[in-house]
């Protein structure tokens, strides 16, 4: 069989993709969350529910939005709530499996920053703030988080905790009165890391191909742990790669289509 | 009952210097045109309150209108960082810009608290987040029922709403569809509102259970076609992306967005000669 | 996935002896035929919900299918009173009845806290009345930031909420128009739902921002055309005000209720030939 | 000019329509205060906004509606909406300028029973109970009653205050956080009663024609004070009457007819 070349954002998004099952309820952060549900919508999970916070619920979007309120996530839902029913009976109800976020800043425990670098009231960079993540993280049944993978996006500790993830190595979730199980897995450029079940801690937990352990590490803020007997990811296979491929075609096409 | 005027009268009669002013839209429907002539009439020491602040707050900001903003997410959605917010934040230019930062959820319920005629929300939220340390309008209570711990937030309460429909008709009741957001909200918890429409019509044809404003809860109805632009209006146009991928390298420097602001909405008389001087451009 | 199945299956299968059951219906879209269906499978010790108890409670409260009612209006709607709801109340006949007794607006709120998956919900509402002395859901509760009093309502959970609507398609998506009621947030509030519908379609045909309930929300849709006679189904036919003003006479004595239920319910199969004796009557 | 005749009802119906004002905004109750308040709207106050509490908003039906939710409220609205959103953003937001309310018992500070005659837990007539009343009692800016007099329904002691008037003599509704204002007036076939600025007593504010006042006082059950100087009620004019009996008659033609 002939090597198939790919990009290491392919080969995250793809890896992002599989992790999501036919029938669920995934909770969609616009960006590569968007772009790897809507993936995994026209491959193996075509009944896949997406929803996005802007009201829209069960959209099947034949190009990816650029915003998380392009007309077409309207277009083609089952249905558009306002953006309150949208927190309180869809969100806040306990109706989604997956939340699907994306991030500035990932720590060790998986809580993300998306808000300020440096100190909230003096920031060196302002980020845009909250959104709807720290409720989907604390609402979702399980969270996955798609980043890529740098040692300004993986730190120790992040500088201000936006959304809660595993928290840190004393304080459970459920101690909080927090419902959902949070970060099941990051999935990267590099790898995917996943909450050691005892620590809380992310370790490495698959490592995509023709990428080393010591690159990830290299990557990565804080000592990484890798889990024993680290498994390779799969690499794309030529399905995945053409529905990805011809997505983000009709995607850039249409994003660039001037208005009147 | 709303009164149909125009935009110009509209925002020189109902917007006042220090006003707390919610310009909503959830990516739709957003405001531009109120926005421009915000800025052309020099109104200043504003409270911008918008859960997602796109554009229109950056160039509210960057032109020195405010002195606070009430926010849950602060980007260019899709495309990045909104600099005119940053510099405000991060150096204090052109004025400093106080924050209070909400989540989505935490803001959509403070506004149905305004609407509902409610000093607080209550929701299942902000648990293990930093934002109810930095901002004083999110508290926890106890469930009298069951002892659970909840988040609280305080109600949102405008001076001024301004939002964008699709339709009026002749007696100022308006009809907005698609991605409806939290306008209907923040009409209703303000004090006064503005609302440009696409179009004035005979009937507005509303389907059943659609989401209409009655007139006699608005101020005033202004028809600004394409008062939406570069955002959009369901069933009249698209959103302009590459508008939004523009205003990035626009907006990156103070001259470059002050002369930009200069030439395109300081020096033009209204929403239709900002669109033409665009073009032109 | 909602099943589509028939609502004898639907009944069976998913409401049990001692259930909460939620049947809504704001006047409009009253869940009759599936009423008829539980009498006739002798569901038992049901804890029925409903703001505004009418003809199908009536009709199961007599019928000796409840334990325990909880409402906020419980007459005929423009005729009166509903007599086996009061003999059951005032007497005890056929069994004693525990009720749990709401305004619209703190049952409402109940409704959307279950909906909302919070323990309760704050109105300001019940001052002054004597409601909140004898319904220990109902509490006071102030105001984290301006310490004001206001009322709180404990959420309602049903295990099972029924409602009728328009519409469904082939993947079990509901349509419901007119005057909606709280049938949405009953059937989120529930634990498992069924739906009958005046008919099943390709495709919905929804209006942007229609009330839809998505196929994922629903246990089971059921055909039932003409399910909510003698109430109506907006844009398919009209409510029978004539049966409402009849049922004042049927209902008014023991005998007479307990005759025309054999006849008409217990004596018929389904709906269908419940409308047929009807007709021959 | 010739005596019009006219029947009790009539004249409290009208002389209740009376009392609103074009572009009031007005939530109706089901029943008389329903036919007055249409009335008014077909008559002296065409801007008038008339909202019930089914959703319907703005509604201009052109038969009186046998029920609080018939389709010719949803036909004839603005705009329909849930019942939640009908008590949160329109009732309860104080945007009600009147609430006009039907009762089963009304006592002498205008609090309303529609709960049971006698004790709660042991009653002997159970009533329908509150349905929107409570909070329409306390949210609207000024209430109006419309209910037939006799002694069975104007007692000097309600048995249970479902929805409260001016509660008693010594405490006021601001005392307990209520923001309306509370009955500004209770008309019936006999005459109006209003409350006493001073005690908060109901007296006998207006007579209508051909009624005494010894009448009234018989009809009331307890020592009704009378206003110096008691106005009598304008009888009904031939419009009144003309559009009123056109809307009874449209009304109980229409909710005659037999559905298949």
């Amino acid at each position: 069989m002939a090597k198939i070349d790919y990009t290491a954002d392919e080969m995250m998004t793809i890896a992002a993709a599989r992790l999501l099952r036919d029938r669920q309820v995934c909770f969609v952060g616009i960006g590569l969350p968007s772009a790897a549900a809507n993936l995994a919508r026209l491959t193996h999970a075509p009944n896949i529910v997406l929803i996005y916070e802007s009201g829209t619920i069960g959209t099947r979007p034949d190009v990816l939005p650029l915003s998380i309120g392009d007309g077409i996530l309207a277009d083609t839902a089952d249905t558009v709530v306002s953006v309150p029913e949208m927190f309180h009976y869809w969100l806040q109800s306990g109706r989604i499996d997956i939340g699907f976020l994306g991030a500035a800043q990932v720590d060790k425990y998986g809580n993300i920053n998306t808000t300020v670098i440096g100190d909230y009231h003096q920031p060196s960079v302002r980020l845009p703030g909250a959104g709807g993540a720290p409720e989907i993280a604390t609402s979702s049944r399980d969270i996955l988080i798609i980043i890529r993978h740098t040692p300004r996006a993986f730190v120790e500790k992040v500088d201000f905790i936006t959304s809660v993830g595993l928290l840190d190595a004393t304080t459970d979730r459920r101690a909080l009165g927090i419902p959902g199980n949070g970060p099941a897995a990051i999935i990267t450029d590099l790898g995917i890391l996943k909450p050691d079940p005892k620590t809380r801690e992310l370790v490495l937990s698959s490592l995509h191909p023709e990428v080393t352990i010591d690159q990830v590490k290299k990557a990565t803020g804080w000592p990484l742990g890798v889990v024993a007997d680290l498994p390779m990811t799969e690499p794309p296979n030529a399905d995945e790669l053409r529905v990805l491929r011809d997505l983000n075609h009709r995607s850039s096409q249409s994003n660039q289509k001037a208005v009147a | 009952m709303a009164e149909l005027t125009s935009l110009k009268q509209a925002v020189s009669e109902l917007i006042r210097d220090g006003d707390s002013l919610a310009m909503e839209g959830f990516t739709h429907l957003i405001p531009s045109a109120a926005g421009h002539e915000i800025v052309r009439q020099h109104k200043t020491d504003l409270t911008l309150i918008r859960m997602t602040p796109d554009l229109i707050y950056d160039q509210l900001i960057g032109m020195g209108c405010a002195r606070k903003m009430v926010f849950s997410w602060g980007g260019n959605p899709g495309v990045g960082s909104l600099y005119r917010f940053r510099d405000a934040i991060e150096n204090g230019w052109p004025r400093a810009l106080e924050i209070e930062e909400h989540s989505h959820a935490g803001m959509a319920n403070a506004y149905v608290a305004g609407a509902s005629n409610l000093p607080f929300a209550v929701l299942r939220g902000y648990r293990g987040s930093g934002l109810p340390q930095v901002n004083p309008r999110i508290k926890f209570i106890d469930c009298p029922f069951t002892g659970e711990k909840l988040a609280a937030v305080a109600a949102i309460r405008p001076d001024v709403a301004v939002v964008h429909a699709q339709k009026a008709d002749r007696r100022g009741n308006v009809l907005l569809w698609g991605i409806v957001g939290v306008q209907k909200e923040a009409v209703l918890a303000a004090k006064r509102s503005i609302v440009t429409v696409e179009e004035i019509v005979d009937d507005l044809g509303a389907p059943p259970n659609a989401v209409v404003l009655p007139s006699w809860v608005i101020s005033a109805v202004c028809a600004v076609p394409g008062g939406a632009y570069p955002s959009y209006a369901h069933g009249y146009y698209g959103r302009d992306n590459n508008f939004y991928k523009a205003w990035e390298a626009i907006s990156r420097t103070r001259d470059g967005f002050r002369a930009w602001m200069d030439r395109h909405v300081i020096g033009t008389g209204d929403f239709a000669e900002f669109r033409r001087s665009l073009i032109k451009a």
